[in-house]
Parts: structure tokens; sequence; C-alpha cells
């Protein structure tokens, strides 16, 4: 079997029995994940380990996480077209298919989150403008148009496909009017990204969620955007990396890495001036006129102040430094570390969001209780995991979304 | 008098007291609750995490040695709260598909569970657990759905449902009133729990209407509402005597006086 | 321009015909097929002619459809009330109503009509706040089905197990009552005459 | 024009996009949504039109308005039990049994639907024909009465006195068997206690009117008397959050009686008479009592020995109570001050925690406060029912005088008391003076509900013909050769009488309102039906066509039976204040029991009465062995070493024991009752615990010499040192459903029953017992 004329011109990629190997194993991920929506659907929401305490779980969390990360797409998409920074493009395609994936993923998995699948287009149809939810079901829908959109063009350069002059055609003219959906993607984003963050900060009857704001929106909007987009450049080169690590071959040139990893630096840096006044703010002032104290909210079962220090520093300040640093990002590996860093405070930045809120009580007679996600639960977040390796892995085999990969991997 | 106007005369504001040292927490209320408005049982109940009672009654004790302990008990519906503006409610305001609102002529929370689409973002947002998700089909097996409330309609798995402050007592007693062209009185329009309370512990009625007792009622120096200070400006009261009690209602300081601070964040904006 | 280039312009119109050819058939093919998928029919038990009973009584659609004391609907009678008109002999001389008497009233077994206009188990509709408080007559949601002389053919969604009359006849959601009784029909009018249109006014 | 690729692309294209405008998907999203609103899985229940009845549920003395509603199509339905607010006492309010009383009506797994044989050989009941099912159960019946074995049938009852009771008494009368047995209950050492110091069987307390209440260590918020009623009382003392009304409890758990009340006197286990007594001798040393007790007999020194005064004065001083119960001097003082202050206090005794029937001396301690206090008739005190004017079904056949008794109620060994099951289980079980042949349980489920039921339970399961007239396959059904299905209170005609501790004359009836089941009956006529089968002077006891017909007999002088089932009951208007003419011997009301003493001197002749008091159980010595005094229970001296003792939580969210436990009923219990699924909590003191190295959430077993449950513990600092707190009305083991079979163990199988002094009644509210790491 040779797929090699399917293959992007001049470039080598490994044996399909490797690959096909490898699809096992993803799509051996996958079954997991269809039996586990399988039982969802049929049986119920039962199969999660979610209970009216823990009113989101594992799945939550991986979806915000995943569109956090997935911010790269529209950032980077938003500094090539619109801020015309011509290096990005070397890496734009694979951000924008990183973003595809993330956003269907997040898409797939809220399908068999919700209690009535069949009903999920009432969110829609009978939209409550109040709630930050619909902003996000309503950006997040339409961004993913967007990203559909951006990342047809990228298979039409398929080296069989573009072959037909009419669907050549057709990708150039997308190319060419790209700036627009760049430029309406970032706006979506900011959106959702925003309000997701809203999401919770709204929440005002949760001390733990609650923030202050500007007019409808809590401050935990803006902050979401501004880890959204330190972390999703980061997402984006990180994966960059592993697939050069996995194929053997360069495929963006470390320069193109570099700028990344300074985007990257300067607005995690932003991020955290901003994130640690929130947290000293909301810690000292608005918690205390709820009548509770930040050593309360962080003592609850598992959920202690280590978190914080994991979070804001482990995860945040020591990136944020290193990234700052020409030298670190010089290195490959300093680069790639301080990345990864970058990337678990965004997740680690969405769970505390996300489930601390749930499990800290507010009625003072209530007490904490515990959660462990199901095998149902982990099947699903490990099918989205499985389900983007799938596609990224089609895209880099077929389709010719690294510009530098020829010219890199000469000699 | 043109239609709009009949309809929209008299706004309501109903709310309920319900005196703690006189709950026994004997669990009457919760059971007549169930049984109008079709709460079904699951296998395991024992899980209260996963089990529907829109009446939940909840122990607390004074932590205090023998022989000086003591124990309380709260009874919890939906509080049904309004927030700084009728809309603001801790869950109303969240839904995306406009499955529950607030009724700015009766101040109740409505829930809709055939509009419901199941994303559980309000049973998150309130701090009262007043929510539930249908986490199960309730199993209604041989014999047990002939006592079912034509009232009130079953609900299906997957959707959040709540305390409504037997709105349908409400909509059959207009009814009547339609009919006979007379008015619902306090007493016509009561919810099942307050009925079967054998210590009369719960009165209900409009908060807004200076006869009804509950409006008498709460604005005793005595009566306090549960996580004042949050703003939910809900419409549930309780009342105690006992200091002990009260400070258990609501989350406070170390050197906060009980019962003397305002609400803060009235409602978040 | 040679052939072969006019050859390709002249096809890719012929081309874009088939594409509105392939639109214009499928689209009616939805058109004609989505009711024609969804919906079948239940006979009625037997005929019923609302316009020779409505001969026969004083007060209108009231004398069998009428209001309990407690203010609720009864909507279609009981067989008592069938009772106090009809004996244990037929009246007239149609085949349906010696169907009624024989194998319904003699055996005291209630018709089990399929009801046009029965709405879901969520919806608290209150006859009396439309016919009694706000005056609106029958025919305003019903039409004239108080004049019909035979009952038309029940439909009912497979899917959904509703009446068709609540979709509405207009496969495309368009119309009102008495040809549509879906929410929004609903909403309409409460939004037109300034009701009320909160959640708990039509649901339980 | 080719029909090549690109054609067909180009057409297809178009199909899909003329698919997509017309309604076919929006369309299909719709109907899917409003498919998943309408799953025909999700019950819809049928409308119709509204009715209320009337009616009264026995098993807990409320008065209720049943909800019906009649469907076009699918007919009758109840939906509801809801409170009556015309009722008198229960004035609207329901308990959680009223409420999911429907479950026990409707829950198809809970009822026996038609007559059942038990087939030997297949190992399961089968249905069969009433006729079927009576012929079987009279042929034994007859055989046994031809074989001169009459006497070797036992019945068990439930209530003696409510008609069903007196049905089945007279069968047995005139059946010729002495063997009845009945539930005991705390009215039942009520009437002794009012026996033996007033003369008046029928002694109520006056809740209502009382502004200052002592109850001592009887759940007075949690299954006292007719709880609705009480409750109601209670609300009366919190009205409009102005407390109008004291209430003070004297009990080791800080039970919600405890909490709710003002004052609560943690008071060490079984030490309640003692505090009683304590607070009569404050009274008596502060001179606040009431002159006209000096008046009693006994109060004084006499010519018997020293009087109650004396008594008092010698052995309950506020410093020896306050060492037998742990309750300081200064609360003693405090309490016995404000109670003879207050104009309307009263003292109250009741059943135990677990439904036990309360202990005799305790109860005369505290008709001895309540005495001191001048509270006989006096409103907010002690008052005597008026009589209800019931009247006699005709005159009695009694064949059962011939044999003994098998639990010797009635000889030197028993002199006083009322039948109860575990006395009769006990004695048959021994085989002596003869052995049981066959046994009908009527209307109860004593395998479960009985003191010690695992007792009962041995000698039902050696009963060679065991006959269960009940509405459930219960515990002692699936025992059963002969099931024979009767009525819920819903379904049949019935009467319960006023509840316990209630001050008004009170009778309550229940009708059939639907029929759920068509070959349910009531039990009455099920108790006719068997007689008529029977013949002879059986049937002759029981020449009624119905039970409703007898009900009309009994209530002839209530009015027309119909008119008076609407209503559902008859309550007097207040009770009957002024003053009380004792019918003691001696006319005035007694410190020292003349009744009991005439009694053990007929037992004994003067000189052995000593002997015989101690036989009976009592300690004391002299005049003192007769009058109210506190005997240190029979367990506290076996607690101790390592052993604590067990007690009941008392709760309305468990039904009585011959009652099933509904799924709404299971529900509300929280965690402190019932946990993972399956496993009973016991509640214990966290020292206790630790002593016992156990900590919160341990599984343990629970043992007694009775029986042993296992448990999880929780610790509840509100639990008195050295005490285990069981819930009760868990642990049914036999309705086979999915909701309440298998769930947690029953208090009745591990508490152990004695007999208490003088009464000889089963008493288990205390038990020895060991607690061990499972």
């Amino acid at each position: 079997m040779d797929d090699s004329k399917f293959w992007p011109q001049g470039v080598t990629r490994c044996k399909p029995g490797a690959f096909i190997a490898w699809m096992l194993v993803c799509l051996g991920l996958g079954g997991w994940a269809m039996l586990s929506a399988f039982l969802c659907i049929y049986k119920g929401l039962n199969q999660t380990n979610m209970n009216d305490f823990f009113a989101f779980g594992v799945w939550i969390v991986v979806d915000l996480a995943i569109i956090a990360l997935g911010a790269g797409a529209f950032f980077t998409g938003f500094m090539t077209y619109v801020l015309r920074r011509d290096e990005l493009k070397n890496i734009i395609n694979a951000a924008v298919i990183i973003g595809f994936i993330c956003y269907s993923g997040a898409i797939l998995m809220l399908g068999i989150d919700i209690g009535q699948p069949a009903r999920g287009w009432f969110g829609f149809w009978h939209a409550n403008v109040h709630s930050m939810l619909t902003e996000v079901m309503f950006c997040i829908t339409t961004y993913l148009i967007v990203l559909i959109v951006e990342f047809v063009p990228l298979v039409l350069e398929n080296r069989q496909i573009s072959k037909v002059p009419d669907l050549s055609f057709f990708a150039h003219n997308l190319h060419r009017i790209m700036i627009v959906f760049a430029a309406t993607g970032t706006f979506l984003s900011f959106f959702h990204q925003g309000s997701l963050g809203g999401m919770y900060g709204v929440l005002y009857a949760r001390p733990f969620a609650y923030r202050t704001g500007i007019v409808i929106w809590p401050w935990t909007f803006f902050l979401f955007i501004l880890s959204a987009i330190a972390s999703g450049p980061s997402f984006t080169t990180l994966i960059v990396m592993l697939t050069e690590k996995v194929s053997g071959r360069k495929l963006t040139s470390h320069k193109v890495k570099m700028m990344m990893g300074k985007v990257s630096a300067y607005l995690l840096s932003f991020y955290l001036v901003l994130k640690i006044a929130d947290t000293l703010y909301w810690a000292n002032v608005t918690l205390p006129k709820m009548g509770v104290t930040f050593g309360e909210l962080y003592g609850g079962g598992p959920y202690g102040t280590y978190l914080v220090w994991m979070e804001l520093g482990l995860f945040g300040v020591l990136p944020a430094l290193l990234l700052l640093q020409r030298r670190v990002r010089e290195s490959y590996g300093l680069l790639a570390l301080a990345m990864v860093l970058n990337c678990c405070g965004a997740v680690m930045n969405r769970f505390v969001m996300t489930i601390q809120p749930l499990a800290i009580p507010v009625l003072p007679f209530e007490k904490f209780v515990g959660y462990l996600p199901s095998w149902q639960e982990w099947g699903i977040s490990a099918g989205v995991i499985a389900y983007g390796l799938i596609i990224f892995s089609l895209a880099y085999r077929y389709l010719p979304i690294f510009p530098q990969e020829v010219e890199l991997n000469k000699g | 008098m043109s239609l709009a106007d009949r309809y929209s005369a008299g706004e309501h504001r109903f709310g309920m007291v319900i005196d703690v040292d006189k709950c026994t927490g004997c669990g009457a209320c919760t059971v007549a609750c169930m049984s109008e408005n079709n709460v079904g049982v699951l296998f395991d109940e024992t899980d209260k995490l996963r089990s529907i009672t829109w009446m939940r009654v909840y122990q607390i004790d004074n932590g205090r040695p023998f022989p000086e302990t003591q124990v309380a008990f709260f009874p919890r519906p939906c509080l049904h709260c309004e927030g700084s503006h009728g809309q603001h409610t801790p869950c109303v305001s969240v839904c995306p598909a406009t499955a529950t609102d607030y009724d700015e002529h009766t101040g109740i929370v409505s829930q809709i569970p055939t509009r419901c689409i199941g994303c559980r973002y309000c049973v998150g947002a309130c701090p009262y657990h007043a929510r539930y998700f249908n986490w199960f089909d309730t199993p209604w097996p041989s014999g047990l759905e002939r006592p079912l409330n034509p009232a009130v309609a079953p609900r299906m798995r997957g959707v959040v449902e709540k305390c409504t402050f037997c709105y349908h007592r409400f909509q059959r007693a207009k009814n009547k009133a339609f009919l006979s062209g007379g008015k619902v009185e306090e007493m016509d329009y009561q919810t099942a729990c307050t009925e079967a309370c054998p210590s009369g512990a719960i009165t209900f009625g409009d908060l807004r209407n200076p006869n009804h007792k509950v409006a008498q009622l709460a604005a005793s120096p005595e009566a306090f509402r549960l996580l004042e200070r949050l703003g939910t400006n809900n419409k549930v009261y309780y009342r105690t005597s006992r200091e002990w009690v009260r400070r258990k209602a609501d989350n406070y300081l170390q050197d906060e006086k009980t019962g003397q601070v305002a609400a803060s964040q009235g409602g978040g904006h | 321009m040679t052939t072969h280039e006019q050859g390709q312009a002249k096809r890719s119109h012929a081309d874009w015909l088939l594409f509105v050819v392939g639109f214009v058939l499928f689209s009616a093919l939805g058109f004609w097929g989505t009711p024609a998928l969804l919906y079948a029919e239940k006979p009625q038990p037997f005929q019923f002619s609302h316009k020779v009973h409505m001969e026969q009584v004083s007060e209108g659609c009231k004398s069998c459809h009428s209001f309990r004391e407690d203010g609720s609907f009864t909507g279609i009678p009981s067989m008592d009330k069938c009772k106090e008109c009809h004996s244990d002999s037929p009246q007239g001389d149609t085949p349906e109503e010696k169907i009624f008497v024989e194998q319904y009233l003699n055996k005291n077994k209630p018709v089990d009509w399929r009801v046009y206009a029965k709405q879901p188990p969520c919806v608290f509709f209150s006859h009396a706040a439309h016919t009694e408080n706000a005056g609106l007559d029958c025919a305003k949601c019903h039409g004239d089905h108080g004049k019909s002389e035979s009952l038309r053919p029940y439909q009912y969604n497979r899917l959904t197990g509703y009446s068709r009359d609540i979709w509405g006849w207009n496969i495309l959601g368009l119309g009102g009552p008495p040809k549509r009784m879906k929410m929004d029909s609903c909403a309409d009018c409460h939004r037109e005459n300034g009701v009320r249109d909160a959640c708990f006014v039509c649901h339980k | 024009m080719n029909w090549d690729r690109r054609a067909f692309v180009k057409f297809a294209v178009g199909a899909v996009v003329g698919l997509h405008a017309s309604p076919l998907i929006p369309k299909l999203m719709d109907d899917s949504a409003i498919w998943t609103q309408n799953w025909n899985w999700v019950p819809t229940p049928e409308d119709g039109a509204l009715a209320f009845a009337n009616t009264v549920n026995p098993a807990t003395g409320t008065g209720v308005k049943v909800r019906m509603v009649t469907g076009r199509l699918k007919g009758e339905r109840l939906i509801r039990v809801e409170g009556n607010p015309e009722h008198p006492t229960s004035k609207g309010g329901v308990l959680p049994a009223d409420a999911s009383a429907l479950e026990n009506l409707y829950f198809d797994d809970f009822r026996v639907k038609t007559p059942l044989i038990f087939n030997k050989d297949t190992g399961m009941h089968e249905a069969v024909s009433w006729d079927k099912a009576l012929e079987v159960v009279a042929g034994k019946l007859a055989e046994l009465y031809k074989a001169g074995q009459a006497h070797t049938v036992a019945a068990l009852g439930t209530e003696a006195k409510t008609l069903d009771g007196e049905l089945l008494s007279r069968f047995m009368a005139a059946l010729g068997s002495p063997n009845l047995s009945f539930n005991v209950s705390a009215a039942d050492t009520l009437a002794l206690a009012g026996w033996a110091m007033a003369g008046e069987e029928n002694l109520g307390f006056d809740l209502a009117g009382a502004n200052y209440v002592i109850s001592f260590g009887t759940p007075l918020l949690e299954g006292f008397g007719a709880p609705v009623a009480v409750r109601k009382a209670f609300a009366g003392w919190r009205k409009d959050f102005k407390h109008t009304g004291t209430l003070v409890q004297v009990e080791p758990l800080a039970s919600v009686t405890a909490s709710q009340a003002d004052q609560w006197l943690g008071c060490k286990p079984g030490t309640e008479a003692a505090v009683a007594l304590g607070l009569c001798q404050v009274l008596i040393q502060e001179g606040l009592y009431d002159r006209a007790a000096a008046g009693a007999v006994g109060f004084e020194d006499g010519d018997r020995g020293p009087g109650f005064k004396t008594l008092l004065a010698k052995n309950y001083s506020p410093g020896q109570v306050s060492q037998i119960s742990g309750v300081p001097v200064e609360t003693l003082i405090g309490v016995a001050k404000a109670f003879a202050k207050e104009p309307k206090a009263v003292a109250v005794c009741g059943p135990g925690g677990g439904g036990e029937p309360g202990r005799l001396l305790d109860f005369m301690a505290v008709l001895a406060l309540n005495a001191l206090k001048g509270n006989f008739g006096k409103p907010g005190g002690v008052v005597v029912r008026q009589p209800l004017g019931l009247k006699p079904l005709g005159e009695a056949i009694n064949h059962a005088g011939g044999k003994p008794r098998l639990d010797g109620l009635g000889s030197a060994k028993r002199p006083v008391g009322v039948a109860d099951h575990l006395s009769l289980a006990k004695a048959a079980l021994s085989g002596n003076p003869y052995k049981v042949n066959m046994a009908l349980v009527a209307g109860g489920n004593p395998a479960y509900s009985a003191p010690q039921a695992g007792v009962v339970r041995d000698f039902l399961r050696s009963v060679p013909f065991l006959v269960a007239i009940t509405p459930y396959l219960d515990e002692t059904a699936v025992m059963a050769q002969v099931v024979l299905p009767c009525g819920t209170f819903l379904e049949s005609w019935g009467d319960s009488l006023a509840p316990y501790g209630g001050a008004v004359a009170e009778y309550g009836l229940h009708r059939p309102l639907i029929k759920a089941y068509e070959q349910v009956k009531s039990q009455g006529d099920v108790i006719l039906a068997l007689a008529a089968k029977l013949g002879g002077d059986v049937a002759k006891a029981l020449p009624f066509a119905s039970a409703e017909a007898a009900l009309k007999t009994r209530t002839a002088g209530l009015g027309d039976l119909a008119k008076l089932a609407q209503k559902s009951y008859h309550v007097a208007d207040k009770p009957a204040y002024g003053s009380v003419s004792f019918k003691t011997p001696s006319g005035k009301l007694e410190f020292f029991s003349m009744n009991l003493h005439n009694l053990a001197v007929k037992l004994s002749g003067e000189g052995g009465m000593g002997k015989v008091l101690k036989s009976l159980g009592v300690s004391a010595e002299g005049t003192a062995a007769l009058m109210p005094h506190y005997e240190p229970p029979a367990a506290l001296a076996a607690a101790g070493h390592g052993r604590l003792l067990l007690a009941a939580v008392p709760s309305l969210r468990t039904p009585k024991g011959d009652q099933p436990l509904t799924p709404y009923m299971l529900k509300v219990l929280d965690g402190e009752t019932l946990s993972n699924k399956d496993e009973l909590v016991v509640e214990m003191n966290p020292q206790t615990a630790a002593s016992l190295h156990l900590a919160e959430h341990d599984r343990v077993k629970v043992t007694s010499q009775a029986g042993s449950s296992d448990a999880i513990v929780h610790l509840f600092a509100g639990a008195a040192p050295g005490m285990v707190f069981m819930p009760v009305g868990l642990g049914r083991f036999a309705i086979a459903n999915a909701y309440t079979m298998g769930r947690g163990g029953n208090y009745n199988q591990v508490a152990e029953a004695t007999a208490d002094p003088l009464s000889g009644l089963p008493v288990w509210s205390l038990t020895p017992v060991a607690v061990t790491k499972a």
C-alpha cells in the first residue's frame, strides 16, 4: 500500500504500516469514547460520577482547557493576517487545525454533557441573552464555522485534490479573503473566551467564582481572554514541536517558535499582573463582604492553598520569567519546558475555576463532598484527545501545512 | 379595565416564613411536596447528591458537648431569589435556553423541564442546592403511577427541576376566581408543605400584601434569610430565637456580629 | 476560443441547470415528504356531528363542554352528560348513533375520542381565563369545529404522538389557531393583548 | 449535456441544498426535541374532576382528607392524602406516614391482592378464591374445635378496643380460646397507673391547654399519641414567634424534642422517674405543692408505714436525685419552682423512643408530680377523658374460660396488665401447659414489630398452621399457610380510638374510598366471613352481615353511620375539666395504691405480700413498694464493663412497625439514619466511641442477648455517654420491592424485652449491648 502520492509535494512521511498502527491506537481510544458516549446518551448522565453538588465535572474542565489552548488559532491568525506578521504564516496552518480540533472537540463533548442533546439547539432558538453561556454557545459555534472556512482551503491544498481546477480556484480565493475570517474569528473568540470566564465570574452566589467587574463583565471575562491568548500560542508551538519530535523532521524555523514564545511571554506577564491583582482584591475585598475568607475557600478537602502557588507560581510566574529570557527562548528544550508550564497554568486555572467553586459548599451547614470522574467520563475526555490526534496526524501526513518543511529538511 | 390591566393588576411577591423553632424535622413537608409534585423515588435514596427533594430538611447542630447539644432543622424549598432586580436570580440569569424565568407578577422563579436542555449551569449557580438534575429516569413501578397528580407534569431524565411554590395551585385558584369573579385570597393559594406541617412552622403568602400573615412575620427582627449577604434577595424567611441557629444561616467572619451585616453584593451589579 | 473551451462553457451552464433541477426536485420532496413521513392518521371511534348537537342545545358549546365548580374545564363531556339526552335507544336513525348507544352508552364505556386540540402534559391551559375572564369565543382557537357536520380525520405525529393541530397544518409552521396551536401562537396573542407571558402562566 | 461525474455532483449539491431549503431538517429537529418532552415511559396522569373525602388514619390518629380525581377514561383514583383542617385535634397537619399512605395502597409490590395458600411443593404462595381460602381456614378451625383443641388456636391482633379487635375477641371467645394478644402501648401502662392511683383508666394530658410541660423520657414531638395533635399543641406554645409555653424535656439524647424544648435535662438513661420524684420533693420542701394532695391516701405517714412525703424526703432529695440522674441540683430546683409557679403546668409520661409502653412506676411518679401540682381535672393538667358511648356488639359468647391462658395473665405470675405478643410467644414456644396448633394474625405484623421480634417470629414459624389477615405481604404473611387480603384504611371499614395521651374523647372512622384491588375486603368482613363459614356459636357471636353493619351497631349512640363516616370522626369539643371523682377504693387520690395493695393481698395474704411483690420485680420494701418510686431498670445493672445501653431514636420519618416502610418515607431518611444504600446508622457519643476505638463511619455489630444488627457509627455529641442509639422502623426483609427491602436493621430484633415490675408488660427501651467492630 502506497499513499505517497497524497503526501505534500517534496516531503516524506512514515511508512503506511506505522501510520496505520498509530491510527489504530487512536481509534482504540475513540472506541472507548464511543462506548462511553453511547452509554451516556442511552442511559443518561447517571453513567458519570457528577451529581447535584458537582453539576460540572471533568468534561467541563477539558472543554474549557482545550478552548483556551485552542486560542492559538485565532490569536496567531490575528497576528498573521491583521497585524501582518508574515513570519507566522509558517505556523498559522497548524494553529488553525489545532483550533479546529479544540473547538469541534469541545462542541462534541458538550453535546454529550447536556442532559437533553436533542434539545441542544434550544440554546440558539430560545436564547437567553443575559446568559454568558448563550454568548459562549453562539460564539463557539460561529467561530467553529469560521475555523471550518479557514480549514477548508488547507484540505483543498492536498496534492491530489488541488488538481481539480475548480477546487483549487475556490481555495485560492478563500485564502485571499482570509483576513476577513481572521478578523471575524478574533472578534468572536475574544467574546467567547471572555464569556467562558464570565460564566463563572457572574455566579454571585458562589463566592469562590464571583468577581466584581465593569458593566456586565466580571474581571474573569478579561482574565480568561488573556490567559487563553497567553497559552494558545504556546500550545500551538508545543504541538508543532511534538510533531517534530515524533516525525523527526524540522517543520518550522526556530525563529518562528521563538516569536510565538515571545508573544506568550508578554501576554502571560500581563495576564499574571492582572490575575494577581484580581486575586488580591478578591481575597481582601470581595470575599470578606460575603463573610468568607480566602483560607476557608482553599481549605476544603484536597483543595488547599498549594493550588494557588501552583497555578500562579509554578505554572504562572515561572514560565513567564523563563519565556521573557531570550536565552531560554533560544534553547529548544527550555522553550518547550516553559511552554508546557504555561499550558499547565491555563489548564489548572480552568480546573480551579470550574470544579472548586462547586466543591466548596456555600451554606455553612453543608459538608464538602468528593468527586472522581467515572470511566465513562474519562473515556469521553480521552476520546477528544484521540480525535485531535487523528485529525492532526491526518492533516500532517496529507496536507502541506508547514511551508518551511521542504526547505528545512533539505540535505 | 383593559384585558392587559386585568392581568397585571396587583403585583405579588409570594414568599414564606419558616419558624425554625417550630420545625421538628419530621419530613411531612417533604413527603407532602413529593406527592403533590410527582417527585419520584430512586432505588438508592441514601445518595443525597442525586436524590430529588424540592423541599429538603437540613439537620444542623450546635456542636456543643452533652448535655448542651441542640439540633435544629432548616427546611429548604427553592428560595425564589429576586437578586438586585427581578431577572437577576443566580439561576435565571445563567440559563442559556430560557428554561427558567422570574415572574415579575408573582415573584416566582419558574422551571420548565420541557424547555431545559440539561446543561446544569443553574444547578452550579444556586448556592442553596435547591435545583435538582434528573440523573435517572424516575422509576414509577407497578402501581405507583396511579397516585400521580394531574396538576403537575412528571419530568423526564436529563432535565433540571425544583420547587415551584406549588404554582399550579395558584393557576387553579385563579381559574376558580375567573369563574366566580372573585379574587385569589390568602388561603386559596397555599403550598403543599405549608398545609402539611403539623407544627404550622411554615407560613406562606404574599409578602407585598400587608394583610397576609407572612408579610407581618417577615418584618419581625427575628426573621432572616439564608446567605442573605450574598445578595440573592430571596423570599423565604426563617426565624429563630437561638443565636447559634441564626449564625448557621450565613457566613460570618470571626469578629462579625450575628445578623448585623448587610447584603454585600446586591445581586451582583 | 477553442472547441474544448466552448464545450466547457456550454457544459457548465448545463451543469448549473442540473443543480437547479436537483434543488427544485428535492426541496419539493422535502415539502411534500416531510408531512407524509411524520404524520399518520387514526380513525375516530365513530362520526359525530357538532352541528346536529348544537341545534338541540340551548347554551351553545357550554351545554356540553362546561366548567366545574372549581373553575376547571371538563373538555370532552362525560358519559353522564351524554345520558342527560340520550337514552338506551337511538333517537335518530344514523348508524353512528346506533354505534354510540349500543357499544358505548349501554355498556357505560367512555368514548376514546381523539382530541384534535390536546396539548402536551406540560401545558396548563385555562379555559376560564380565556372564555370567562377575557371573553373570547371558543371559535377564536377552535375555529368552526362547533359547526362541523362530521369529524375530520385525526392526524398525529408519529415521532411525538401529538395531534397534527398542535404543530399546525402548514408544514412551515405558519398561521395561528385553529390551524396551529403551538406555544408561539399562544405567545403571539398574549403579546398582542399585553397579557403576561411568564412561563408559569401556561406551564405546569 | 453529459451525465458525468461533474454533472452528478452539481445535481447532488442541488439536491442537498434543496432538501435543506425544505422544512425537513428543522421539522425533524423540532419533533425530535418534542419527542424528548413526551417520552412514552414518562407517565402522563389523567386529569379530571377533583373531589375530597374525609377519613382518619388509624395508624397515626390523623384526621385526613383524601383527594381523588375522576378521569373520563380511566375513572377514579386517589392522588393525595392531605390534612383535614376541620379535624379538631389534627387541624390540617399530616405526618410522612399519612402523606405517603397512597404508596401503601397502590404499590403493587406491597400488596396481597387475592387470598393465598402456601404450596409446600413449590415453596410459593398461590392465589386461590375466597371460598377456597375460607374453607381451608374454617376447616382447620372446625377440626381443632371438634378435637377439643380450640384453645390451642391463638390470635394476634393489633388493638383490642377497636372494631377489628372486638370482632376478633368475640370470635376467639366463642371459639373457646383464651389465647389472644394485642400490641402493647403506653396506653396500657397509663391505664394501669391511672387505675392504681386514681381508679381511672382513661386519663389524658391537656397539652393544648398547658403552658408549661415537663416530658419525662417520652418523645413528645416525635411519636407521642397522635403526633399531629401534639405538634399542634406545641405550635400553640410557639405562637407567631412568641414563646407562650415552656417545654422541658428529660431524657438522655439531644433528640428533636430535647432540642426544641426550652430546657433539656440530659439525664442518665432510665432515671427519668427519679427526676420526677426529685421535683416532687422540691415542691414539698419548698411548700409549693397543692394542699389538697396532702389529703390523699399515703401522703403522710400512717399505720402501714412511712408516707410518700417521708419517702421523698428520705430518698429523693435534690442531692440524691442529682446523684442518680446526673441532673444538677440547681436545675432540679429551678425547674420545680417554675413548674409550681406556672398555673397551667403538666408533667407528661409516655411511650419510649421505640414505641415501648413505658414503666408503670415511672408513670406513677409522673402522676404523683401532677397530683402534687393539683393537676387532676384542671385545664392544662391531667384530665379524665369522656366516655365515647360506643355500644357493645351484643351478648358475648364465652367458651374460653375452661383452659388456662398460655401467658398466665390473671394468675399470680402476672396479676395485672394486658396480653402481649411476646409473652404469648414465649409461653407457646415452651409448650407449657400446651402447644399452639394454629395462629391467626389479624391486621398486624408481629413478626417484625413485636418486641424481641425474633422470638415472636420463631413462635409463628413453629405454629403448624398460620393464617395472616393483612393488606401486605410482610414478614408475618410470608410465613403463613394462608394469607387473606384485607384493605388499607383507604379501602375498608374500621375505626380508631382516642390516641394516647389526648385530652378529649376521640373516635375515628374510616370507610372504603376506592376499590384498588377487586378481592380485598375490610378486616372485619374477613373475620365475619370466617365466622359465617364456621357456623355454630362463633357465627352466633358475630351476627353481622358486614363490618359496616357491625359499625352501625357500635356507633348507634353517635348518630347516623353514613353521616358519621362522611365526617369520619367524633371528637369532644373540649376536655372534661372539673373536679375528678376518684374511683379508687378510698374514693381519693392514692399515693399508696389500695388497688395494687388489695391485689397483692388477694394473691398472698398479708404475710407474704413482700414476697409476691419481689416476684413481680419490685425491689423496694414496705409501703414504698406500692407507691411511686424509682426502680433502676434491670438493664442498668448489666451495662458497663464495655457494654453500652441501646436505646431507640424516635422518629416520625419511619412508620409504626405494622405499616410498611414506604418509598417516600425511606426517601426522607437522612444520613444519620441510613447510609450507603442499606446500612443502618447508630449514634454514639464521641467519647464513648473513642473508648471503644471507634471512629465516624466505622462498621460495627450491635449485639444483645436477643439478637444483633450491623450498623455504621455516627458520632453525635448529643448522645449520652455509655449509650448507643438506633433508629427504629428499618430492616424490612419480607416485602420484595426495590426501594425498602433489606435497608438497615430492625431495632426490635436487637432490643431485649424484660417484664416491667408490677405491670408485667414487656419493656425494651434500654438493652445492654456489645458494640464491636465488624
